[in-house]
């Protein structure tokens, strides 16, 4: 494995201290346990989010205004533990009470569960919404259900532009749980990730496989397809999510296209421009877009497509200001 | 013989090597259906704990087991951190100073109803689950046959052993082994084989009582 | 070479394409010859720039309020032909006259300075502004010049801002040149880029190595050194870079961390990290930064360190409101 | 003899056969010190070029030359295309219907000006530049000494093929070469080679009229 790391175990420390202090007008470290709040905390309920790191600039590159209030990294692909979590929710609550947004993984619901608990026990009011929007992975009895992925971008959005219009618990929680029920997404990748205190790909691909329907954890997909086009592999990532989640002509939707980490721009503006034609031809709306290196896994190579349908009160919530260090607009 | 405090401390004690002893081995089980890590994640846990422990003074049975569940909950994350982070704050609350055979029961069944809470997981999901409740349901009954606090635990170690090898053939459908759906059969959950060896350190500490 | 491609010839017009789509409301794209403008034209001096493709998200990605009237994509790593550039000239030229924002390769400055002719001849008044920022590259009679590289985006940030203001031909040109005078940039590379047509990286590196003060074509660097810790890759950057131009300490800079195109985000928060704790140790001011991938190569996989002394006057620029498909603040 | 607007036509398609001819050398010979597209460049240029003349009917060499500028302009790019345009820019000012030997001198000298200005390159830089600058100086001397335009052009293509040859040695301190310093030398400029190609084919146009 080749990167620009020192000491593989220092790796998250390192990515938090350089991440914090370029965006110290935004953000603040905490560490022991590690969470990253607001510099200038706000009163209303707070929106805190969390998992495994790997994911840059999920979840801490989306602290501040309009969105989350704090973020807690866990150690690579690995949940926080309900201690550090527990020091977000409190250091983040103002009395307002919290919305935990968790990304269906069974370490990051039961350490976010535990932290609640604790949390509510010490007289914290906290809900939790749970983001399961990988289609690749059957939802069914018989798993833990869908994975958490990109689509946590899109929960975290809107709960934070209802949380920033000084939204009840309810509402916001209500506007999270409701993006968390329509949100979809797969994705592909063309290259494996590598953990730094792994040093190996979690899987390996020949030049002529794509691992279909990956999950952000460098965990194997639905199944290994042949390299295709852009177009093509974009045309099976459609499908799958259309098959999951029919849309009717006239729909509008948010669209992130996102990329797992190395993918550059370029690729994912030509995958834009497929997923544009598809939804074009369904006589799809695309309302509003995102396109970039969103959620990722660390120096996976690949793309993954969300989708969610969106009403006037969704796309208002999506284009209320935001002003963290990933994503900043209307101020 | 009620168990007390002593009994805490020792089985604490055995349960840090346990974790020691059999970290390559768990690991080694999760590798083949998980992420490889649940004999380091238990080692760090325990190894933690005993330090805890040694820093500082714990007065009772009911504190030492709470003392155990938060650096448990901190120190081994994952699904397994919370989880015998709930079966020890469970244990907290159902703890007494002495424990008699009954208290004893209850306090495993207090165990396995939180980590069945915690994970919504029910038996036969091949979890940990599959190595408590039989434990429980053994333990139970051995207190109601008037068995001793070593004869409860004697049950519930030998039932937590049956019910960790009876996951061999098992298909996951809770936590990361799921994913791999039908693939998952054949091979021992390590969650379940763990907590055969933490029951075993409970039973052996009390043997020594 | 595996990437998310159709047919490698369609690349450049393909990016273009899902690009513009995607930012719709910020810019309109014209083929043949192909430039990108601004959706809403606006009064005052124009700002363009241009050059060869493959250095996503520049230029296009920074035309909008605050920055780029125009850009000119030319083919992949090849400058764009004078009448692309003329014809960006006059769709962005409101009778104000216009900046010229061209980056240090004969084949640019050529081109650009026909296209300016061209342009004056049919009574547009042209100014151009070479940006040749890379120490990487001995400045003497015996090259064509320094390379411009990502130092390029604080040149277009500071002109464009200067325009957006009302400022004159003369002031946005006395700007974007002060701008260039005094911005220092020096890149790696762990992997080296594949052009699309190509196929094969320009060059190859081992696991071991390290392609140092490297261009942005994939062109090979200064030397190839060993593999090496995140801390001491970035030193050799800094060490070459503050060389060139020392500061002193006191001196307030605006930092780019630049990825390569592919490179982690969380490699860069590494990298800020340490250039972070350089600057500290120089007494330097780290008065504004961004961290991220600006100004790319493809698929390469490195970093560029890019610093500039900056006094109230060029901190306000940069702090002036941007709104671009690529770059955002204030608005 | 003067030479006129047929001559300016019999010139562009041979310098399109030269093109096509050389495409493969010109490419190698840029590969070794630029970027190994040179015999491409000017082999899409130049077909653009007889595509334009062919499609739109040219009233004389100034407007013939004006076109194939404005063609090669548009369609060579990198550093190539602005400095040929140049120079064909250069001819067309300086070009009329019936041109005498110190017209084609003087149409030579006017072409190697513009690539000077144009790239700010000087003689022994290892570029075009030595091939069109001892090219213009005997295509000057030929015609002071009375001789033809077949003489002035043969003087011209004669010098430029020595240049051309003269760039083996020399290390490039102009465009793309330049970054390669030292290294640079032992290996023909590629626009200096194809720059006498050029001026072959204005002769042969010539020879033939
Ligand atoms: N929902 C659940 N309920 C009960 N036990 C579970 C559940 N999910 C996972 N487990 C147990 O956790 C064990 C895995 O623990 P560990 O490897 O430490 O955590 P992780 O899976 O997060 O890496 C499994 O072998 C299983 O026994
Ligand atoms: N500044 C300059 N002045 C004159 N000629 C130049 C200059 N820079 C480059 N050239 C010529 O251009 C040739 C390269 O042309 P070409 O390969 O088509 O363009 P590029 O270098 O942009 O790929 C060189 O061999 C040299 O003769
Ligand atoms: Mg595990
Ligand atoms: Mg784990
Ligand atoms: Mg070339
Ligand atoms: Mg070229």
């Amino acid at each position: 494995m080749k990167a620009l790391i020192n000491n593989p175990q220092d790796v998250v420390v390192e990515v938090l201290e350089g991440f914090a202090r370029a965006n110290s007008d935004l953000v603040s470290l905490y560490k022991d346990p590690n969470w990253v709040g607001r510099a200038a905390p706000r009163q209303g309920v707070a929106v805190v989010s969390g998992g495994g790191s790997g994911h840059e600039p999920l979840h801490a590159g989306f602290v501040g205004d309009g969105m989350l209030d704090a973020a807690v990294p866990g150690p690579m692909f690995t949940s926080p533990t309900p201690d550090a979590v527990l020091a977000a929710i409190e250091g983040a609550d103002n009395g307002a009470g919290v919305v935990c947004i968790v990304k269906n993984y069974t370490g990051d619901v039961l350490n976010f569960e535990m932290a609640a608990e604790l949390a509510e026990a010490s007289g914290h009011e906290v809900r939790s919404v749970l983001v399961a929007d990988d289609v690749a992975v059957e939802d069914s009895t018989f798993t833990a259900g869908r994975r958490g992925v990109a689509g946590t971008l899109l929960v975290e959005k809107v709960a934070g532009a209802v949380a920033a219009s000084g939204g009840s618990l309810d509402e916001v929680e209500a506007a999270a749980n409701a993006m968390a029920e329509s949100v979809r997404s797969m994705g592909l990748a063309l290259r494996g990730c590598t953990l730094p205190h792994v040093g190996e790909p979690g899987f390996e691909l020949s030049d002529q496989e794509v691992e279909l329907g990956v999950g952000i954890h460098g965990e194997p997909g639905r199944s290994r397809v042949d390299m295709a086009s852009a177009d093509e592999l974009t045309d099976q990532l459609m499908d799958a999510i259309l098959a999951d989640k029919p849309l009717d002509a006239g729909d509008a939707v948010i669209l992130l296209v996102n990329g797992m980490g190395a993918t550059p721009g370029y690729q994912l503006d030509i995958v834009f421009r497929r997923v544009a034609q598809r939804l074009d031809d369904a006589g799809i709306v695309i309302a509003r877009n995102l396109v970039g290196n969103y959620v990722t896994s660390l120096d996976m190579e690949g793309v993954s497509i969300t989708i969610a349908k969106a009403d006037e009160n969704v796309l208002a919530l999506w284009d209320a200001p935001v002003h963290t260090p990933a994503w900043r607009k209307g101020c | 013989m009620a168990l007390n405090q002593e009994w805490v401390l020792r089985w604490t004690e055995l349960a840090t090597r346990a974790a020691q002893t059999h970290r390559e081995e768990l690991t080694a089980l999760d590798r083949a259906i998980g992420d490889a890590d649940h004999g380091e994640n238990l080692d760090r846990g325990f190894t933690a704990v005993s330090e805890a422990l040694s820093q500082t003074p714990q007065e009772d049975p009911a504190q030492t087991f709470r003392t155990i569940a938060m650096t448990l909950m901190s120190k081994v994350g994952g699904a397994a951190g919370p989880l015998l982070g709930t079966a020890y704050l469970r244990l907290s609350s159902a703890a007494k100073p002495a424990m008699e055979a009954g208290d004893v029961a209850a306090m495993i069944e207090a165990a396995s109803a939180g980590i069945q809470a915690r994970g919504r997981a029910t038996e036969g999901e091949k979890t940990m689950v599959d190595a408590w409740a039989p434990a429980s349901r053994a333990a139970q009954e051995a207190a109601q046959s008037g068995a001793d606090c070593v004869g409860v635990l004697q049950a519930a170690a030998s039932a937590a052993a049956n019910g960790a090898q009876n996951t061999l053939d098992m298909v996951a459908t809770k936590g990361r082994a799921s994913y791999l759906g039908e693939r998952s059969a054949g091979h021992l959950d390590p969650g379940a084989v763990s907590s055969s060896y933490l029951l075993d350190a409970a039973l052996k500490a009390a043997d020594k009582a």
